[in-house]
Order: structure tokens, then C-alpha cells, then sequence
């Protein structure tokens, strides 16, 4: 019907990863496993009431989130994206108290760390990404400077309409907007076939004039290299970018979900395929890039980090109710603030 | 107070229809579960569908085992699209269904606004009664369990004010039952609000037809007891306090604490949020005299007011201070850590009665 | 990527149109077309506030409608499909209604008629379509039976999430319904090429795995041999079709539109192409299916129905005011009740 | 009373800039046109988009002329999608963009109601401060002009219940200029709603910047004139009238002909429909001691609930009746033909302040 659009040649930076970033970008998966790991267990043992892990998902989202320049581009994540979180260097005690119920959207700064707060509506930020990359094409006419916006969704998010309207205008403007699929299989217990009619989100794309990559997500630097050539199209200029991930959500939706209810042991290990983390692994060692002292000084230092951001955690009191009601605007109306102050007195006479 | 909903949640607790003449202990996710499949049972033209409905049961488990039982044409799971499941209800109750859909949790029901306002809440009207839209639709509903943004939302005020809807929330296992039963045999669009901070506390239900509370299809809203009122939840003299949902027990402990100061406080549990049962509210009030309504929606322009409104239209020869509002703040739903703070607790609920009690005229 | 998924041949009715069936095409287009020029003629005499021509789209309109099966089929049209309703056989006086501020959605039976009330809001009832579909999948599983959706909606409505969500939940459901897109190459003031990114509606098809087809719109021969061979695909089980009929909207967005800010009466004539009626009129003339004697008495009829719809249109007076309370529920409310008891006491009493 | 938008829709009435120290007779539709250039031409990151926006002008030309003058990347059109449209906004608001969207009619409002409430409505909250969202939207509202169905709706109560919005409704030319302009430079998010049926009335607009009702940035709410506060339309001693947008000129119709039978009726025009101007309600019924509240919405759960409920509050000891509510009905709002039986008429407003002035106690 119309040839299928192909992202632009664009050669800013197609150098092959060095041994330094290959062995980050290990370091990065290794700690994320570990933390991701550590938080469903901090839910056990009633640290944080709630997690959605992302295990299997970490060369997805590491691979991703390693790929975004901090000084330009902007990244939209959902409820579960600690691996881009992390690959990006966020804060992640102010990551993670979203998960201790101490603030909805976190308590990082979202305008310093380039990463949007959690957001709990599926696909209720992926327009929010055509927005602000449309705002760049406004501000700069250059193509070094444009910031390029990423969104993160899934294959389960790719049903609601905002999803169809945010890829429509992004190619109508040719806005510098990279949507980032994660098709991790499952919706909670709606697997992809009952969920992504087609077959594939990437598919859609052509439909727009968008083009698209379907990767293998759970190859991280595959994930990186589709990510920084899509970066590099928007950057430069030609549009939006589609990239879907393969992968698999190898754990429960969150802690509050029962998969066995809706897959068994089996259909999770034939589905799930290799560990995205000892794939890697394997990778590195084969190739020479580390050897067992490196992964054992990864795991230490992961094992660190948990740590201390579990003892974060643990520091963090409840926020003071005050700002229940501080927060809400930039200019407070009298209202508002006569509500809080009924709030305090009745606190404080009890 | 509050809990999780890990902690709650049960498995497995699907329980069999049982014989007439029955009490029995269930909770409000049991006697839920037990009204659908009944409803599934009774009418064949009945489907039950939404996000994780089907295999999962759904994340509350409220369709536990139907479809199982009932089949998947019965009982299915959607795509992940809120306004598809309310717009695909549409043209269900058009091709002769009653369609149950489930929307997941209270905060998701914004995407489906346009297909509830404008099209199910219409098209009756519109089509001059020849389309009919018998849709039941569930919303898990209001806060209390530590959940993520947008878990915990009060759409009440917004439901009412729609031209076309009825909109009712149960606060017991038995009304639970009952008003689901209710519900999903009417010929108009009925949004059922099921306070999740309630789906797993037991309580006693009545299976038995002529129960009180029970009148099956008693279409007098102004029948003390029946289905289509409002319920008396505790009787009391001195003040009259309005709530629904998860709010109606947290009334009750509260008129335990006010009767040990010599309080006698009357609760009643409102149930339909539309129609309002007026009658009920001028019938408490004026023998109490005093009223403070309860809810966990924000106070401006939540449905309060109109509740207010309507005690003071009927009784304000004889009400003795302003009716007074224990609500939420005009703030969006705090996390899990200031719950507490954002939802009627009992020394708010406290005050209000003390400011009422203490009102003085001039 | 994937490939093209297409129309199953389903031959149970691919006989050419007879001469008779042409000429009752040719009689129905021109029956609208004389009423939708009178409708704009009634809204400057003040017999109506306004009205939404379909000028253009008559081939479009009428080619679709006449496929239809009326015992089984049912149509959700827009605001914009008198055409479509006239092959159908409405009565256009209950039709013509809703433009004279009578009642909105029309004062025809929509059951009766299988043609859903008039709807305003834009892609409003497409997914009503799949509802009504999936309903006959769910009832009748023999393939005569099955009773198929035609959701009719435009280029501008494309844009809209809801149409989103209705393809992929009719294509994961397999649901008999046809998505029918007039490209009229306008949304009020916006041209196709500003609203539908890729610049094609039926292009999107195939990222749902549904089979499309583009027709040329202006060709009513075509429209209806494109609708029946898709009504056909869709009552055999197969899923959903879109079809996407390119035609043009001559007239203005509605009776309260100025064309002449947005496009020039030079883009007009290039644009629209062949008038339809005009070119079916050349064709059956060529292929001496219809004389001259034939047009003249088409144009009379025509003629005839527009005076007996427009007396029955200015005979119709304002609903009871009764009926707002009345029709909004089929079991009233006693508050309700209550409010139509003090409308009517205020209304005897002045 | 009613005119359909074709017979009063106007061409090329888009006026120059005046000088200050002027005051000129512009309709609503010049005066918020006017306010859009100037808002545009102040700051350089204010952006108009919408459907239709662009070249047409709006349908109803309020952006008339401003993509000619400001250019297209100030003022453009977007996709036919109102989700897409606010969801964008958001997403300029935090690349430090002034959005200013346009949904064309209030029942278009419905499909963006999911981005309005959770993410517009939220932002800043979510994001502590981080992520301002200084978006105004317009959005055309109300009846009156015999208008095709979803074209006719008054959406305030549901916006005025949501936390993070503020909502504000002019009524004249004078106040649509400077509402427009004092929202567009607000750092929250603003629903300006226009009452479309006086898109094409002419009043005075005085640009002068000490003119009263223009003190501009005057952020007390109950400084009486200001441009945050309600406005009082007619001074009266017996009974306040409550209104906005439209009903502003219908109360005061009403109050002339009431004054014919020498009752003598305040009219406050609300404008800021949240937060409300609560100290303006007392300081007036507190004078007048009786109140009618009129809007175009239904009854159930309207604002009028809201106003009647903050009146009743403050002036509980001293009101001599409670408060009336003369509205729409709980009915879809009906097709043109029916339009005016709908609307509150004045014969509707004149039995509801019958019924205050009437009433006794017992
Ligand atoms: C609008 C909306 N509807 C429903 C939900 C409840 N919900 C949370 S996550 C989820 C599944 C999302 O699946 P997917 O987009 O594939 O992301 P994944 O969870 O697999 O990462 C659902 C239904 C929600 N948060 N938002
Ligand atoms: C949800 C919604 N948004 C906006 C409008 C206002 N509106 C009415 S028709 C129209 C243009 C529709 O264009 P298209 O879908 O191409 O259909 P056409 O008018 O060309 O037949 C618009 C913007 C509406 N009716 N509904
Ligand atoms: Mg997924
Ligand atoms: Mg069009």
C-alpha cells in the first residue's frame, strides 16, 4: 500500500560500544536485578506496601535508559521503569518512595533527573512526550540542541486511545518523540495475542508513516543501539521513532498479583527465554570484556546499593500533612488555605 | 485503618449459591461474586466483561469462577481500553444484552467519561426509549488501601449530576448482594460504586426474599427499608450523620463514641447517590434536627453539598445550625503515608458533630 | 513486516448489478441530492437552524446504504449521512428532524429502520459498532444469521482514540463490523493531510491485521461492490473490514461554515474531481442502461419528495416539553417525576 | 431569546489594539480576541492550538486573525483529537510552553476529561512543585444558540469539584478581556469558560488599567471588584440573585421586572466558579437575608448545591428562607425546540424568588 517508512541514516555517534560501556552497562543490569529483586522481598518483610518488579525487563530498560543524553532529552516512564531510572542515575530513595506510599509520582526532582514522575495511568503520559517534544521543535531550530522526548508504555498500555492520538499528532508536527514499547507479554493476566490485535505494536507504525524497530529485548545493547539510532532520527530533525522490545515480565504484574492464576511454571520458563542479565554474562565473558572478578565486584557493589537505599527507605518518615494542601498550586487560593488551617487545628487539638 | 489490598486478599473464595431461607457470613467480595453469578445464572443475555475479569477473576476477584462456570462468551477479558469497554457496552445493550463491565479501579473510569456521559447516559433519550441501555457498571470504588495514584478516587459527585444515570453504593455484604442483584435487572444505566476498603469484612446476608432490606423490586424510594432508599443504619435522636460506602461504618464507630458522652446518634446509610432519597433525609433530620453529612470525595461541589441542600430545603424551619461537611480536602488523593489525614477520620467526624451540637444562632 | 492481510472471497452474491439495480442508484442519488440542496435552501428560508450538507459524497452515501441488509445489518451513521439513510429507506421527515431542532438523533425508529440515532459527537459511535457486532457473534453462530455492523465515520474522526480502540478491540474479538471512512478531505477547516498523519485511514488496517480497502468514493458502482464484498467477509466470520471511500465534501462543514477562509474556490474545483451524479448519469447514459426520459423523471420525483419532506418538516411542532422528563429513563424516578410535576405547574401558571 | 450561531456569527471583527486610558464597545467574542493578541504578544510562550484554530479562526472566531499575525508556531490546529490536544498541553506546560488549548464546544470537553482531571489537574501536585501546569483552557460554553446536540452543556460543577483546577466564567465583554488575560498569566491550571450565547453582545471594555473590576493581579478574592472575586451586577436590599455566565443577563432582566412590583434584587455575578468568592456570598445575603441561585446545568449535584450550601453556612442565624435553586433540569439538555423551556426563563426565576420572598416557618 505506501512503502514502509525507515528511520534516517544519521551518523552522530555509530561508534561500536567500548569495553568501558559494555561493563557499565552490566554494572547498571546487575544492580537493577538486584534492587528490583530486593524491593519485592522489602514488600514482604512490610517495608513498602506495594512493587511492581521488572525483572527480565532489565536489558529493555537499561539499554534504553543509557542510550538518553541528560543535557537534552526528556524520558516519560510508567510504573515501572527503575531500570531506566537507574541506567539515568536517578536518586533512587526519591525513586523508590513512590513504592513506600510516601508520595505519589516520587520524591526525585523530575526537572533535574529528566525523568517524569511515575505515572500510574496506563498510557496517561505518552501524549505528555508529543507535548514537550513538540515544544522543542519549537524553541530550537537546531539540530545538535533539539531534545528528543522518550515515552515508555506497554504492549497492554498500546490498546488505550491516547496511545493512537499521541502517535498521530507526533506525525502529523514530525515531533522528536521516541515511543518506547516494552511488549513484555502480559497485561496483568492478558496475554499479548488477546490484547495487541496484529500481533505486534511496532506493526502500527507504517499506518502513521512512522518508522519502526522491533528489537530483541532482552539483547541490551541491541535495545541500545536501536535506541540511540532513534534518538538520532528525531534528534536530527525526521520525526517520531517507534521502538518495540521483545521481552518478558518474568515475575508478577506487582505483589499484590497471583501469575499462577493465569500461566503456569512451564508456560513461564518456555516463554520467558534466556535471562536478558546472564546473557550478558555469558556475552562478556566470551568476548573478553570481564572476567569473574568483575562480575563478582558488580554484585558486591549492587549489593551495596541495596543497602542503602533500603536504609533510605527505612529513614523516610510520612511527609507532613501541610503539604497535602502546599503542593496543589503555584498560587494558593484562600479556600484552600483556610483548609488547612481547619486541618491543622483539628490535628493538633486531638 | 487502613490495609492493603495484598494483605486482604484471599483466594479461592468463590462460594455456592445457597438454598432459600439463608443467612449467611460473607464478605462483600463474596456476596458480590454470589450476586453476579446469579445475575448470569437468571438471564442469559447478561456479559460480564472488562480488564482481567475473565481468567484472573479480576484483580478484586469479584468475577471469581465465572467464567470458568459460565463460559467465555459470558465473562471475558477486553483489551486494556476504558472508553472501548464502556462504548462496546453501548452497542451491546443496543444488539439486546445487559452488559456487566468492570472498570479496574474508580480512576479509570476518566477515560470512559465521554462513552458514560454522552452516550450511555443518552441514548434512551436520544433514541426516544426505543434503545434502552441496561448497563450494570462496577467501579471498584473510593480510598482506604494504601494503593497507588489514582486508586482511591470519589466519583460520586460527578455520576449524580449526569442526567441519565442512577448511581448506588452498597456498605454492607448483604446490600451488596441485594442492590447488585437490583441493579443488574434494571432497564437503565446504574453505576454500582463497591467500596473496595469493604470487600473483605464479613457480614451477615439474608437470602431470604421477603427479608428486611430485601424487597426485591420495590421501585418506592421512599419506602423505609427497601431497595431503592436510603437505610437507617443506626436509629439515634440528637443528630442525623449522612454517609455511603466505606464512610457508613466509619459513622457507626464514631455514634458508638459520641453515645459513651450521651450522644444518640441516627446513621443513615444514603445507598442511592441518584436518585437521592429525599424523603429519608427529611424524615431523620426532622426528628434529629441536626445533620452532618460524611464523604471521602473533596469538599467543593462534592455531592455533600447537594445532600446538605436538600436537608435544608425540607427542614429548615426546624434545623437547629447549618448542616456541616466532614469530606476530603479540595486536594488531589494523597499517597498511603496521608491517607489517614485526607479521609474523614473519627476526630474530624468529632468536630463536625461538636460544631453542630455547639452552634449557637447570631 | 507482516503481510497484507486481505478480504476472504466469499461469493455469495458477486453478480453485477442489474440495469434496474442501476437505475434505482442513480434514482437515489438523485433523491438526495435534491434534499440535501433544498436542506441548505430551508436553513436560509429559516425552516431549519441548520443543517450538514453531504454535497459530493452522494455516490458514497448511497453505494454503501444500498448494500445494506435491512433484516439483518444495522448502521451507525454521524451527523453527515442523509445519504446513506435515504438508501436505507428512512423517513426523511423523522430524519430531517433533528435539523429542525426537533429532538436530537432524529424522530425515526432506529430499530425499526436498523440505522442508530443521529450522533454528534465525532467518532462517538464506533465502538457501539463493535458492541452491536460482538453481540451477534455472541447470538447467532450460523453464518447467514450473523448480522453485521457499518460504523460510518470521516477523515477527521480517524483521529480520535475511540476509533483506535474500536479496530483492535473488533480485531481481537473477530467482531462483523465494517469500519466505513469517507476521506471527504476535510475536518471543518483542517485538510486531510494536516489530520491524517501517513495520509491514509484504510493504511492503518494492517497494523490490526484487518483487510482495507480505498475506493474511490465518487464511483457509487465501486462504493457498493466494495461494501458487499466487506459485508460479506464479515457475515462469513472472518473479522472486521475497513474500507476507505476518497470523495470530497463540496459544500461547506454545515450551514454555519465559511469555506472561503480555509480554501479557495479554485482548490475546490481541482479538488472535488467529478461530480458523481453526473459521471454515473454519463456512465449509464454510455453504457445505455438510462435515457434521458429516465433523468428527467428521476429529477421530478425527486423533486416531489423534497416538497412532501419539507411540508412534513414545517408541519412538525416542538415535542411536548413532557418529554424531557419522560424519555430519559424507562423506569422514572419519583425525583424526576417530581422536578416534570413543578415544570408543569410553572409553565400553565404564567 | 435564543439565536443560532449563524445568524449573529460575524466576519473579520477583529480590532487593533487600543491605546490605554481607553474605553471601547467591543462584543465578547472581539474582547477575548483582543485579550489573546495581547497575551501573545507579551509572552512569547504562550501557544493557541485547537481544532479549527488556526486558519478559520475557531468556529467561533475567537482566535480570529492570530495565526495570520503571531504566525503558525504561536497558533496552529491540531489533529481532531481533544485527549490529544490536552495531553500535548501538558507536555508543553513542562517544556515551559503557556499553552492555551481550545476543546470547540463544552461536550468535547468529555473525551480530554481523563487528561484534564488526572494529569492537567495533578502535575504540579505530583511533581511537588517541579512541573507547574499553566494551561488556560477554553472551552465555549453553555446553551442558548439552538445548537446541535452536546452543544449546549455547562460543565462547572464536575470542573469545580476537581482538585488542582481553578475555574472562571465571565459574563460581560469588560470581564471576558480581563478574566482572559489574568488567567493567561496564572502559573495554575484555569478552565475559562465562555458563555457562547453572548459571544456576540456588545458592551464597554475599558482598557484602562485602574478601571474598576480590572485590578489586575489583585489576588484578593474577597476584595470586592477585584478580578479574583465575584462581581456585583446590581445592588438590591430584599434578595441575591447567584449567576454566572449567561444567567448574569437573565437575572438581571429578571431583577428590572421585579423591581416593577418594588422588590429590589442584588445581583452577583459568581465569575470564579472555583475557588468561590464565599466572603461575597455572605457579605450579600448577610445584607439581603434571602437568596435564588440560577444555572443552566441540572439540579442534582450543580454548583447551585455548592453556593447554596456556602450561603446557608454564613448565613444560617439570619436567612429568612432557604436558599432557592432554579436550574436546568436532571434531563439531557434537550434539542432547540425545547431549549427555552430548559434554561431557567424568567418566569421560572421569578416563581423561585416567589417562593423565598413567600416563605414562612412551619
Ligand atoms: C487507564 C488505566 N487502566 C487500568 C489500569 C490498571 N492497570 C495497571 S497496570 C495494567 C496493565 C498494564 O499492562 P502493560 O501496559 O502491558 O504494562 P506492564 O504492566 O506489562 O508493564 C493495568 C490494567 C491503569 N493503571 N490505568
Ligand atoms: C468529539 C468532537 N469533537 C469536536 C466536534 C466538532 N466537530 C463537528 S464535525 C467536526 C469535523 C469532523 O470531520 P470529519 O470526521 O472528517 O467528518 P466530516 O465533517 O468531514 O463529515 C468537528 C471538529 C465534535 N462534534 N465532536
Ligand atoms: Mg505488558
Ligand atoms: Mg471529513
Amino acid at each position: 500500500m505506501t512503502t514502509e517508512p525507515v528511520l534516517a541514516a544519521v551518523d552522530d555517534d555509530t561508534a561500536p560500544l567500548t569495553h568501558h560501556q559494555l561493563r557499565e552497562l552490566y554494572t547498571l543490569m546487575a544492580a537493577v536485578r538486584h534492587l528490583d529483586t530486593a524491593a519485592v522481598a522489602w514488600q514482604r518483610q512490610g517495608i513498602i506496601p506495594g512493587y511492581a518488579p521488572e525483572l527480565g525487563q532489565e536489558a529493555a530498560q537499561v539499554g534504553s535508559g543509557y542510550a538518553v543524553d541528560r543535557a537534552k532529552d526528556f524520558v516519560f516512564p510508567t510504573y515501572r521503569e527503575m531500570g531506566v531510572a537507574r541506567a539515568m542515575g536517578l536518586d533512587m530513595v526519591g525513586y523508590m518512595s513512590t513504592h513506600k506510599a510516601t508520595w505519589h509520582g516520587g520524591m526525585y526532582n523530575p526537572l533535574e533527573s529528566r525523568f517524569a514522575p511515575i505515572q500510574a495511568v496506563v498510557a496517561g503520559s505518552v501524549l505528555h512526550a508529543v507535548g514537550w517534544a513538540h515544544g522543542q521543535s519549537l524553541s530550537s531550530r537546531s539540530t545538535d540542541e533539539r531534545g528528543v522526548a522518550i515515552t515508555y508504555f506497554g504492549d497492554g498500555a498500546s490498546s488505550q486511545g491516547d496511545v493512537h492520538e499521541a502517535m498521530n499528532f507526533a506525525a502529523v508536527m514530525k515531533a522528536p518523540v521516541v515511543f518506547f514499547i516494552q511488549n513484555n507479554g502480559w497485561a496483568i493476566s492478558v496475554p499479548t495475542e488477546r490484547q495487541v490485535a496484529g500481533g505486534s505494536v511496532a506493526a502500527r507504525a507504517s499506518g502513521y508513516g512512522i518508522p519502526s524497530l522491533q528489537v530483541d529485548g532482552n539483547d541490551v545493547v541491541a535495545v541500545y543501539e536501536a535506541t540511540r539510532s532513534a534518538l538520532a532520527h528525531c534528534r536530527a530533525g525526521h520525526g517520531p521513532v517507534v521502538i518495540e522490545a521483545m521481552t518478558y515480565r518474568r515475575g508478577p504484574h506487582s505483589t499484590a498479583d497471583d501469575p499462577g492464576r493465569y500461566r503456569t511454571l512451564e508456560e513461564e520458563r518456555l516463554d520467558a527465554g534466556e535471562d536478558p542479565l546472564e546473557r550478558f554474562k555469558q556475552r562478556l565473558l566470551a568476548d573478553g570484556v570481564a572476567d569473574e572478578a568483575f562480575f563478582a565486584e558488580a554484585r558486591r557493589m549492587a549489593e551495596e546499593e541495596e543497602e542503602t537505599v533500603r536504609a533510605g527507605i527505612a529513614d523516610l518518615g510520612p511527609r507532613p500533612g501541610a503539604e497535602m494542601f502546599s503542593m496543589v498550586f503555584q498560587e494558593p487560593t484562600p479556600a484552600l488555605q483556610s483548609q488547612a488551617t481547619a486541618w491543622r487545628e483539628e490535628s493538633e487539638h486531638v | 485503618m487502613s490495609e492493603t489490598a495484598t494483605q486482604t486478599r484471599s483466594h479461592n473464595n468463590y462460594t455456592e449459591p445457597a438454598a432459600a431461607n439463608d443467612i449467611q457470613q460473607l464478605s462483600m467480595q463474596q456476596a458480590l461474586n454470589r450476586a453476579l453469578d446469579e445475575v448470569l445464572a437468571q438471564n442469559p443475555k447478561t456479559v460480564i466483561f472488562g480488564e482481567d475479569c475473565g481468567r484472573l477473576g479480576g484483580v478484586f476477584r469479584i468475577t471469581d469462577g465465572l467464567q470458568a462456570k459460565h463460559g467465555e462468551d459470558r465473562v471475558f477479558d477486553t483489551p486494556l481500553a476504558e472508553s472501548g469497554i464502556l462504548g462496546m457496552s453501548v452497542g451491546l445493550a443496543m444488539a439486546g444484552f445487559h452488559p456487566i463491565p468492570e472498570v479496574q479501579f474508580d480512576g479509570f473510569a476518566y477515560p470512559a467519561i465521554n462513552q458514560i456521559v454522552c452516550q450511555i447516559a443518552r441514548m434512551n433519550y436520544r433514541s426516544r426509549g426505543t434503545l434502552p441501555m441496561p448497563i450494570t457498571l462496577r467501579v471498584p470504588s473510593f480510598g482506604g488501601i494504601r494503593a497507588p495514584e489514582h486508586h482511591g478516587e470519589s466519583l460520586e459527585a460527578l455520576f449524580a449530576h449526569v442526567p441519565g444515570l442512577k448511581v448506588v453504593s452498597p456498605s454492607t455484604p448483604h446490600d451488596a448482594y441485594h442492590l447488585l442483584k437490583y441493579a443488574a435487572t434494571r432497564q437503565d444505566p446504574v453505576i454500582f460504586m463497591e467500596p473496595k476498603s469493604r470487600y473483605w469484612q464479613k457480614g451477615p446476608v439474608d437470602f431470604t426474599a421477603a427479608a428486611p432490606g430485601a424487597a426485591a423490586h420495590d421501585d418506592e424510594p421512599t419506602n423505609h427499608g427497601s431497595l431503592t432508599g436510603a437505610r437507617v443504619a443506626r436509629e439515634g435522636r440528637h443528630l442525623t450523620m449522612v454517609a455511603w460506602g466505606a464512610m457508613v461504618a466509619r459513622c457507626l464507630q464514631v455514634a458508638e463514641l459520641a453515645a459513651e458522652d450521651g450522644i444518640d446518634v441516627e446513621v443513615l446509610d444514603l445507598r442511592w447517590l441518584k436518585p437521592i432519597d429525599a424523603e429519608a433525609l427529611a424524615r431523620s433530620v426532622g426528628k434529629t434536627r441536626r445533620a452532618v453529612v460524611v464523604h471521602e470525595a473533596p469538599l467543593t461541589s462534592g455531592l455533600g453539598a447537594e445532600v446538605a441542600q436538600l436537608i435544608t430545603q425540607s427542614c429548615f424551619a426546624t434545623l437547629k445550625a447549618p448542616v456541616e461537611r466532614v469530606t476530603g480536602f479540595d486536594v488531589p488523593y494523597p499517597s498511603g503515608d496521608l491517607e489517614d489525614e485526607y479521609i474523614p477520620n473519627i476526630d474530624r467526624i468529632l468536630f463536625g458533630i461538636q460544631r453542630v451540637l455547639e452552634y449557637r444562632r447570631g
